[in-house]
């Protein structure tokens, strides 16, 4: 069980770092809110892991990861609206 | 049971980290949108396999649905030119990636071993929450601020994107096939949505799940163009958008001059008020998940 | 009493303001000094003005002053008086008149000057003032020697007030002249004796005498010569205390320097084309004399010394004549002058060689007396070359009055009376004054006896007779070179200073080289905010891993 | 009754320009009869104030107000007799400058702001020389350069803002390093009260890095306005400025605060012993001495009028830091005179300089000639500054330099009393040529047929008697210090009697 | 605490009124709200000065369950700077000519961005302050993008950066609460220890905060944002947004964080700091844009922040936090004025660069008077509030010998602020033709703009019972 958290805390990890890759080396607004969203859900990966550590979940991580993904839905559309809105600008 | 689950986690987490590369790495935007949808779709497969079944429910709705409809939406209204990756790869970057990963995994690791949560605090108060379900307590009852605070958040993003004056959502021509779905789907959405909110004071389930799911069908039933653009004209809406919040608030104020406390529900009413609260935070969320998708209805236009 | 001793000074500067207002008041300044004779007469008691400078104190305490003063008021007097005429016409001449106040008032001031303070308040008042007269005529001549002058007058200034501390300081703050017998350092006593030298002109401090003296204004040299030059030999008398182990050991130096001096200075006049420029020239060697007395004085320091008395003496002496000379010379290369002005002229100028029966014998007489006393006795041969020396000089001067009559204009008429008549009482005082000065009269009825005459009067004749051949021979040369070295040397100073070379700092940011690096690095993180943030996110991190 | 004076007097000295400038902010610039009643209550009632506290602390009465401010250092404005010196020398010229300035600006624009800032100044100068500790001093001298600053650059040429950058670039430098050597001894020993004989003497066993390093710093920072050697440089480029500022702030007021600065540092904070323990001073009067050498052969060398005058300015306000850096009593008055004196004079030759220029256009020295025909009175006004300048008797200028020099053989620096020659010399040097040529030298155009104005009718009007008239009062002012310096209310008196407190065993 | 919990639901409350209702005259509810709001925060303040820190676990749960407000006297100080500043800049928006094409939007962003700046101060929950610097980025940001076209690309960067940060600092979060199994900063600070993952977890927080915060060298964002945003919305920003994750990062360092690992990053920080104070400066020295400027001087003055910071938990000496803190205050006060003035000023000649202040002095004296005296206490010139944060900066550093370079450092930073401020202020002496007429009108905006800088220096004037607060604080 541990060696199983382990790895999804790694995964976790990884994908919270390769999100700040993509977010660093791409140019693109969409992209870089799509690597947000990458890096967002390593989080929740972590943090969903953390809470099965013990026999019963933890709720409060799950109420934290519930709570994040709408701030990460409605940072990702104020975010993309933004980016068309600056894209079209430039026209 | 160890092994076969092990690499079952294994190839989970392997598929999510190459789906997740693929993504970053991947030449066309469009197939980046396509992967990262893939990619929502897997990680819902995760929380499940994680044992959380209600974060499965909100990724596939919110993660994978919404998100996806965003970015395709968006990819819609940008120029195709801009839709380039980077020409170059950075070694540079990816060294500093590699070490920083080794970093941080060396740091991650070893919290597998340390199970200091709140569990035991949270199974304690469980009985005086008013639900049965304890996700839906932590949400609604123990960090009830942080709820609150999020629908505030939504608002925000409504907000900002309101003034952001852009047009509404650019469909060219409905889809024939979600035309013809549509007008099943749109009601459907609605009972699951129902059934979730109902459901989420004992399971998985609640607020947000049914408010994601409500929005998906008022989309679809908005690109059919079944209902007509939401505007801030329209008082209905407006009310719809700050209900959730503003009834919260309300609650928190009357706790904090009525009551005991800020937030601190009388136990009596401690069931009934989450739900009425869940309830209006469900039509709120649904209605700027919707908005915040399809965009706002210029009143001149 | 309503007179008293501080009204002196002021009673110049409130002529002064009257004029400012009423111009023709100019014709009544010769009263201004007059009240002093008043004072001398009724002799009020010293008075201490504590609200002045510090140490402010008025008076007569000694004979030199009380001579001085009398000549002083005499001189500036007549020569007021003078003046009056021959400025009449002068386009500016309140200005010359406010300088001749204000240099009236100062030399007044430094007479009756009790306390080093206000001696130093006169001296300076009066020479700075002076320059107004040296540098009153137009042109080129009168500006640098003004020049000159004004230089070594600063100069002169900054000794004395160097001299002044270092002499304050060495007596323990103590601010009267009574007060300062204490010894005198060595740099004390050079600063004053060559700042009042500066002043009173003696070699080698003359430079400026011989240049200034032609160009001003005849009233003006004869003030100058008369009254200013004694204002510096009072000053080192006053400031300079006698018989202490400087002084002492000082005194053969400085006599040999005015021994030397008077000499030289009638040979450098002797070379000289103006008459003007010859009178300066004994003015120089008649300063010497007086050194002379000053360094007798400071060997023995007595008191009592007859020393005191001879420098009062012949310091009257040579303001009376000198003066007379200089506004006689004035008035010779103006007007036409018939005989019997001539022979007025000569009595004074042979007066200062030691004429019988005028004040140059009596003082002469004295000086003998006195070096024969001391331990210069062996030059008093010397003195009677000296003499002679001097008629020779004074003859020349005559001599080239006359020549300057030939330049002047056929209109020109005789003396106007006022003029005459003031140079008239001047050119008489050598014989009137032992008449009236006990003093004198003591030492002319001493020189009556053979010996005494003979050795008075045979260097007055041979001066004659060397004239007679020397014009028979018409010797002449030019000795301008080294008058002119005092007008180079003034202007080099003035150049020098103006571009002596001083550092400046100044710092200027160069940047604009520096620009395109700039713009480069701003567009770049315009662009790449998120990349470079992200960057360096990164690297912060990282590093700070490495931290712990 | 009389505490609650002793305690508000010396707030209603400070607000007394206070006031009237904040109003005067506030007015249209049409409304100059208002303006000038404002300025001229300010003014007179200022002196009297003033002249209430002189007599007060002459009879030994206690001024001291204070509020709190930091930790440790209150905010405190006490009239003592050192700053009571400062004080008088201010509301005296500030009367002088305000008609001055009244007749100077007529008709030009900007008005409002300039008497507005100009009275801040003003303020902040009397406020400096109350502060009764460190920290005031300091916030009152920053405030010095702030409200300075708009009135360098009034004109709001290029060349005045250019010479406005180079002020601040100065003296905001100067006043950082004055705030870190204040904020260091604060660090050390708290902030007391100043106090004759000062107060780190116990200090200087334990601290004495510290203590150097705060006298260097203050030293710097304050010697940036008393225009000390290196960081001399703002003064000569702030003559762009309208004259009345030229000579109230940059003859008097703020290069006097920095002098001023340094009195208080030498004999209020650190105390004779503790410095000459330090053995701080020698550099201080090495430095001193420099300025006033090199002060005057820069001036030497200047064309203008006004730069002249202001290296003149760098070379004569060196005299009062060297005076105090001799640490001796006799050299002490001489500094403390030399405070009023300096001022009197220069601002007397500013008002002419404002005169030439403001009447006949005049800046250049050359253009000078024959002035003494055309400006008598100004131009005997600038004969009696320079004269002063250069220590003739009986100008004030004379019983400084007495002092000083007396002080210099009395602290056994006799080199000192050298360097006092060489510049009397020197400023003989560039003061005679322009009286020589004001006075003597032909005037290039005759003054009847001057573009710039026809010969007055009067002497007393060769130009507008606001200008006239404050500058023969300053003028007579610095003869009367000099010729009556032996009086009871001289500015010899009131040094002496500051030295008698300050050197009391 | 009550006090302070209206302070924060008021503007919540008014802003929803204002959207809901969209009355016509909606500046007068909001100018009433921001008083309210005002009145409850210094009440608040009050409460704490007689009463101490208080404490209220929200639903009145348990301490490691609820989400826990505490009232301390840093917080209620900021509260009302928040309620002041806020009060102002609502006050010039509804005055300003300038502003009227914004402001149906504006009204509700602000109010929305007020309530969650007092929500952020008041937590002492490391979640909870995740979400509401979710809020006030998003507030941010959408404000920032009022200014229209010019002020998107900045908007996006802020905004993406902003949630990047959001992100890493997250993920320190959970690590944190993995690691120890809560959230609230007071039972974290029992529980730390200098291990791996807690020094990870730190690390992350604070890369994400600084970043928010735009402290050196994460500060490229500021700029842009904060000078393309609109006039008063620059003013909220660099006043007060700014300093929320500053308050976070010194929470968590201070009380979380073990003395092993504070010590050696305090000296991080305070490098950083300095150099914060040196680019940033040097930068604003540069900049041929007013606004810029400004929001560089920004970026430098954050530096005075984060040195206060490092050196404070280098030298581990609390009497640091009341300079930390002041200079928080001072630089909102500061800034505010300084951003309304400038903005003000380039409103009203329409263009963006410095020399377009020629002859303002005339045209519009308040408000570069406004600017000059802002300027003055950024400078740190006595007796502003800035000073007085500067001084009790500088002190520690100069008792000992050992830490002089960093007064060398104090030093140069203050040359540069002054050399920019004076930038400014020198321009606007130069000669112009404007004529003296030509901008009558906006008087009220411009002395608004001075209003905050009369409060920075009369804060020196209350600088006793100010200090007074800190010291309550910090024993």
């Amino acid at each position: 069980m541990t060696l199983s958290l382990q790895l999804f805390l790694a995964s976790g990890g990884i994908l919270w770092l390769t999100g700040l890759y993509g977010l660093w080396r791409n140019s693109d607004p969409i992209r870089r809110i799509i690597s947000l969203n990458i890096m967002g859900s390593g989080v929740f990966l972590v943090m969903v892991t953390l809470a099965r550590r013990e026999t019963s979940t933890d709720p409060v991580l799950h109420a934290l990861v519930v709570t994040g993904l709408v701030v990460a839905v409605s940072a990702t559309a104020f975010a993309l609206r933004l980016a068309v809105a600056s894209q079209q600008e430039k026209r | 049971m160890a092994a076969s689950e092990l690499i079952l986690d294994l190839i989970l987490c392997l598929v999510l980290l190459s789906l997740a590369v693929a993504v970053v790495e991947v030449k066309r935007l469009y197939d980046s949108i396509i992967l990262f949808i893939a990619f929502g779709l897997i990680l819902s497969i995760t929380w499940a396999r994680l044992g959380a079944p209600d974060l499965a429910l909100a990724e596939a709705a919110i993660g994978a649905g919404i998100t996806g409809v965003l970015l395709m939406a968006a990819y819609a209204n940008l120029a195709p030119k801009k839709h380039l990756q980077n020409s170059h790869r950075s070694w540079l970057a990816v060294g500093f990636s590699l070490a920083a990963m080794v970093w941080l995994v060396l740091s991650l690791i070893p919290l597998a071993d340390s199970p200091e949560s709140l569990v035991a605090v949270a199974e304690q108060a469980m009985a005086d929450s008013g639900v049965t379900h304890p996700v839906t307590a932590v949400l609604l009852n123990f960090r009830a601020w942080d709820t609150l605070l999020e629908l505030v958040v939504l608002l925000l993003a409504l907000l900002g994107m309101q003034q952001l004056r852009l047009p509404s959502l650019k469909i060219a021509y409905p889809w024939p096939l979600l035309n013809a779905w549509g007008r099943y789907l749109a009601p459907l959405t609605i009972v699951i949505g129902g059934y979730l909110l109902w459901r989420g004071s004992s399971g998985p389930g609640g607020a947000f799940q049914s408010g994601a799911l409500l929005a998906a069908g008022l989309i679809v039933l908005r690109l059919n163009h079944v209902i007509p653009g939401l505007s801030w004209q329209h008082a209905w809406l407006r009310c719809s958008v700050l209900c959730g919040a503003g009834f919260f608030l309300i609650i928190a104020c009357l706790t904090a001059w009525l009551g005991q406390g800020w937030l601190d529900y009388p136990a009596s009413y401690s069931a009934s008020l989450i739900f009425i609260i869940e309830f209006l935070a469900t039509i709120s969320i649904a209605v700027t998940l919707a908005w915040l998708v399809t965009g706002q209805q210029e009143a001149a236009s | 009493m309503m007179l008293d001793w501080w009204h002196i000074p002021l009673i110049p500067l409130l002529f002064w303001l009257l004029m400012m207002r009423w111009p023709s008041v100019s014709n009544w300044i010769w009263l201004a000094p007059l009240p002093g004779l008043f004072l001398l007469w009724y002799g009020p008691a010293n008075i201490e003005l504590p609200m002045l400078w510090p140490g402010a104190a008025l008076g007569i305490d000694s004979p030199v002053n009380h001579y001085f003063l009398i000549l002083s008021i005499v001189l500036w007097s007549i020569a007021s008086l003078f003046a009056s005429v021959t400025q009449r016409n002068d386009v500016h001449r309140l200005r010359f008149w406010s300088f001749w106040l204000w240099s009236m008032t100062g030399n007044l001031l430094l007479v009756i000057a009790l306390d080093p303070a206000s001696f130093y308040v006169g001296f300076t008042l009066m020479s700075l003032a002076a320059y107004g007269l040296v540098a009153h005529q137009p042109g080129s001549l009168p500006r640098q020697a003004g020049r000159l002058y004004l230089q070594l007058a600063v100069l002169g200034e900054m000794l004395i007030y160097a001299g002044l501390i270092l002499r304050v300081h060495e007596t323990g703050g103590l601010l009267s002249f009574s007060d300062w017998q204490q010894p005198i350092g060595w740099l004390t006593a050079i600063c004053l004796l060559t700042g009042f030298g500066l002043k009173a002109g003696f070699w080698p401090l003359h430079l400026w005498l011989p240049l200034a003296h032609p160009v001003a204004p005849a009233a003006a040299s004869a003030v100058l010569s008369g009254a200013m030059l004694k204002a510096g030999i009072l000053g080192i008398w006053q400031f300079i205390p006698a018989d202490t182990p400087t002084t002492v050991a000082l005194g053969p130096v400085v006599f040999f320097i005015g021994l030397f001096g008077a000499f030289y200075a009638v040979v450098a006049g002797l070379l000289q084309q103006q008459a003007k420029t010859v009178l300066a020239f004994s003015s120089v060697s008649q300063m010497g004399y007086l050194l002379m007395i000053i360094a007798m004085f400071w060997m023995t320091g007595d008191a009592t010394s007859s020393l005191i008395i001879l420098l009062a003496m012949y310091g009257l002496h040579h303001a009376v004549a000198k003066a007379a000379l200089f506004m006689g010379a004035g008035l010779a290369s103006s007007r036409r002058l018939s005989l019997w002005h001539w022979g007025l002229m000569t009595l004074p100028a042979l007066a200062l060689a030691g004429l019988p029966l005028t004040t140059g014998a009596s003082v002469k007489y004295l000086f003998k007396d006195a070096v024969s006393d001391s331990m210069f006795a062996l030059s008093l041969p010397l003195l009677s070359i000296g003499s002679m020396a001097t008629a020779l000089l004074l003859i020349r001067t005559l001599l080239l009055m006359k020549q300057s009559q030939q330049n002047i204009s056929k209109k020109a008429g005789a003396p106007e009376a006022v003029a005459l008549s003031s140079w008239l009482v001047l050119s008489l005082a050598p014989i009137v004054i032992p008449l009236m000065v006990d003093e004198f009269l003591l030492q002319l009825t001493q020189t009556l006896q053979l010996q005494a005459l003979t050795g008075l009067l045979w260097p007055i004749i041979l001066a004659i007779v060397i004239s007679a051949v020397a014009s028979k021979l018409s010797l002449k040369t030019s000795f301008k070179a080294k008058l002119f070295a005092g007008r180079w040397l003034s202007l080099r100073l003035r150049y020098f200073l103006i571009h002596f070379p001083v550092p400046q700092w100044v710092i200027r940011l160069k940047l604009d080289g520096w620009r395109h690096v700039e713009r480069t690095i701003n567009k770049f993180s315009s662009v790449g905010t998120l990349p470079i943030t992200i960057g360096l996110t990164f690297l912060m991190m990282l590093s700070w891993t490495m931290l712990f | 009754m009389m505490t609650d004076i002793q305690t508000i007097l010396p707030v209603a000295i400070v607000l007394s320009s206070l006031i009237p400038g904040l109003l005067i902010f506030s007015l249209k610039e049409s409304q100059h009869r208002l303006r000038i009643t404002l300025n001229l209550a300010g003014v007179f009632s200022k002196l009297l104030l003033v002249g209430w506290m002189l007599h007060g602390v002459s009879q030994g009465q206690q001024f001291s107000f204070n509020i709190t401010f930091l930790p440790g250092a209150d905010l405190i404005l006490q009239g003592d007799a050192l700053s009571l010196q400062f004080v008088a020398l201010s509301s005296v010229l500030w009367l002088a400058t305000t008609i001055y300035a009244i007749g100077y600006l007529e008709g030009s624009a900007f008005r409002s702001r300039f008497f507005g800032y100009f009275s801040l100044c003003v303020s902040a100068t009397v406020g400096l020389a109350l502060a009764g500790n460190l920290v005031t001093f300091l916030v009152f001298y920053e405030l010095l350069t702030l409200a300075t600053f708009p009135l360098v650059v009034h004109r709001g040429t290029d060349a005045a803002i250019r010479a406005g950058k180079v002020y601040l670039a100065y003296t905001v430098s100067g006043g950082v390093l004055v705030l870190m050597g204040v904020a260091l001894l604060h660090a050390l020993a708290g902030t007391p009260d100043f106090i004759p004989g000062g107060y780190l003497s116990p200090l200087v066993d334990q601290h004495q890095a510290g203590l150097t390093l705060a006298f260097v710093l203050m030293v710097l920072g304050l010697g940036v306005k008393a225009a000390l050697l290196p960081v001399h440089g703002w003064l000569p480029q702030a003559m762009v400025a309208p004259a009345p500022v030229s000579a109230l702030l940059h003859a008097v007021a703020v290069v006097k605060a920095g002098a001023f600065g340094i009195i208080r540092l030498v004999y209020d904070v650190y105390g004779i012993e503790t410095l000459s323990l330090l053995q701080l001073t020698e550099g201080l009067m090495i430095l001193a001495a420099a300025t006033i050498i090199y002060g005057s052969i820069r001036a030497l060398q200047q064309t203008e009028i006004k730069k002249r005058l202001a290296y003149s300015t760098v070379s004569q306000v060196s005299y009062i830091t060297l005076g105090v850096a001799m640490l001796g009593p006799i050299a002490a008055i001489g500094a403390l005179v030399h405070l009023v004196h300096q001022g009197l004079m220069k601002i007397t030759l500013f008002f002419c300089a404002g005169n030439f220029a403001e009447t006949l256009n005049i800046h250049h020295i050359r253009e000078m000639n024959g002035l003494g025909q055309r400006m008598p009175l100004t131009m005997a006004a600038f004969t009696i500054g320079a004269l002063g300048m250069i220590g003739v008797p009986p100008i004030a200028g004379f019983i400084s330099k007495w002092y000083l020099g007396l002080g210099a053989l009395e602290t056994g620096q006799s080199w000192i009393l050298w360097v006092f020659v060489c510049s009397g010399l020197l400023n003989a040097a560039y003061f005679l040529p322009l009286l020589y040529r004001g006075w003597f030298a032909k005037p290039a155009v005759e003054w009847a047929a001057h573009p710039q104005a026809k010969r007055p009718a009067s002497v007393w009007n060769e130009t507008h008697w606001m200008l006239l008239w404050p500058t023969l009062f300053t003028a007579l002012l610095a003869i009367v210090t000099g010729i009556l310096a032996g009086s009871d209310f001289s500015p010899l008196a009131w040094a002496q009697l500051i030295v008698a407190r300050e050197f009391a065993p | 605490m009550n006090a302070a919990l209206v302070s924060m639901v008021v503007p919540f409350f008014a802003a929803m009124l204002v959207l809901m209702w969209r009355p016509q005259q909606q500046s007068w509810l909001v100018i009433v709200a921001s008083i309210v709001s005002l009145l409850a925060a210094m009440m608040a303040l009050l409460s704490v000065i007689d009463s101490g820190p208080q404490s209220l676990n929200l639903g009145g749960w348990e301490s490691p369950l609820a989400i826990r407000f505490q009232l301390m006297p840093v917080n209620a100080l900021l509260i009302v700077t928040t309620a002041v500043i806020h009060l102002i800049v609502v006050c010039f928006a509804a005055s300003s000519h300038h502003c009227q094409s914004i402001k149906q939007a504006f009204w509700p962003l602000a109010l929305l961005l007020h309530g969650s700046l007092v929500a952020l101060w008041l937590s002492m929950d490391l979640f909870n302050w995740y979400v509401t610097l979710e809020l006030l980025g998003l507030a941010a940001v959408s404000l920032v993008t009022l200014a229209g076209h010019k002020a998107l690309r900045a908007a996006l960067d802020y905004l993406l950066l902003s949630l990047f940060a959001s992100l890493t600092y997250l993920l320190g979060v959970v690590m944190l609460y993995g690691q120890y199994g809560t959230l609230d900063i007071a039972l974290l600070a029992t529980l730390t220890e200098a291990d791996r993952v807690t020094q990870t977890a730190l690390l992350l927080i604070s890369a994400g905060l600084m970043l928010k915060a735009a402290l050196w060298p994460l500060h490229l964002w500021l700029p842009a944002a904060h000078s393309s945003a609109p006039t008063p919305v620059s003013a909220l920003l660099s006043a007060l947004v700014v300093k929320a994750p500053l308050f976070i990062l010194w929470l968590l360092w201070s009380r979380v964080a073990p003395s092993e690992l504070a010590v050696p990053m305090g000296f991080w920080l305070a490098l950083l700091g300095g150099g914060a104070l040196m680019i940033g400066g040097w930068s604003a020295c540069r900049t041929p844009h007013l606004k810029t400027l400004v929001a560089y001087s920004t970026v430098a003055q954050l530096g005075y922040g984060l040195l206060a910071l490092g050196l404070l938990l280098h030298w581990q000496l609390n009497d640091l936090q009341a300079a930390l803190w002041l200079f928080v205050v001072a630089h909102a006060l500061a800034k505010t004025s300084m951003f309304l003035a400038a903005g003000e000023i380039q409103a009203s000649t329409g263009k963006k660069r410095l020399n377009s202040l020629r002859g303002m002095t005339l045209t519009m004296p308040v408000a570069l008077f406004a600017f000059a005296v802002a300027g003055g206490s950024l400078i740190g010139l006595p007796p502003s509030g800035g000073f007085i944060a500067k001084w009790l900066l500088i002190q520690p550093m100069l008792i000992e010998p050992a830490h002089w370079p960093w007064a060398l450092l104090v030093i140069i930073a203050t040359l540069l602020s002054a050399a920019y401020v004076f930038r400014v202020v020198s321009q606007g002496f130069r000669q112009s033709s404007v004529s003296a007429t030509a901008t009558e009108h906006g008087k009220s905006a411009q002395w608004l703009a001075l209003l905050p800088a009369i409060l920075v220096w009369l804060m020196a004037l209350f600088s006793e019972p100010l200090l007074q607060l800190m010291d309550v604080f910090s024993a």
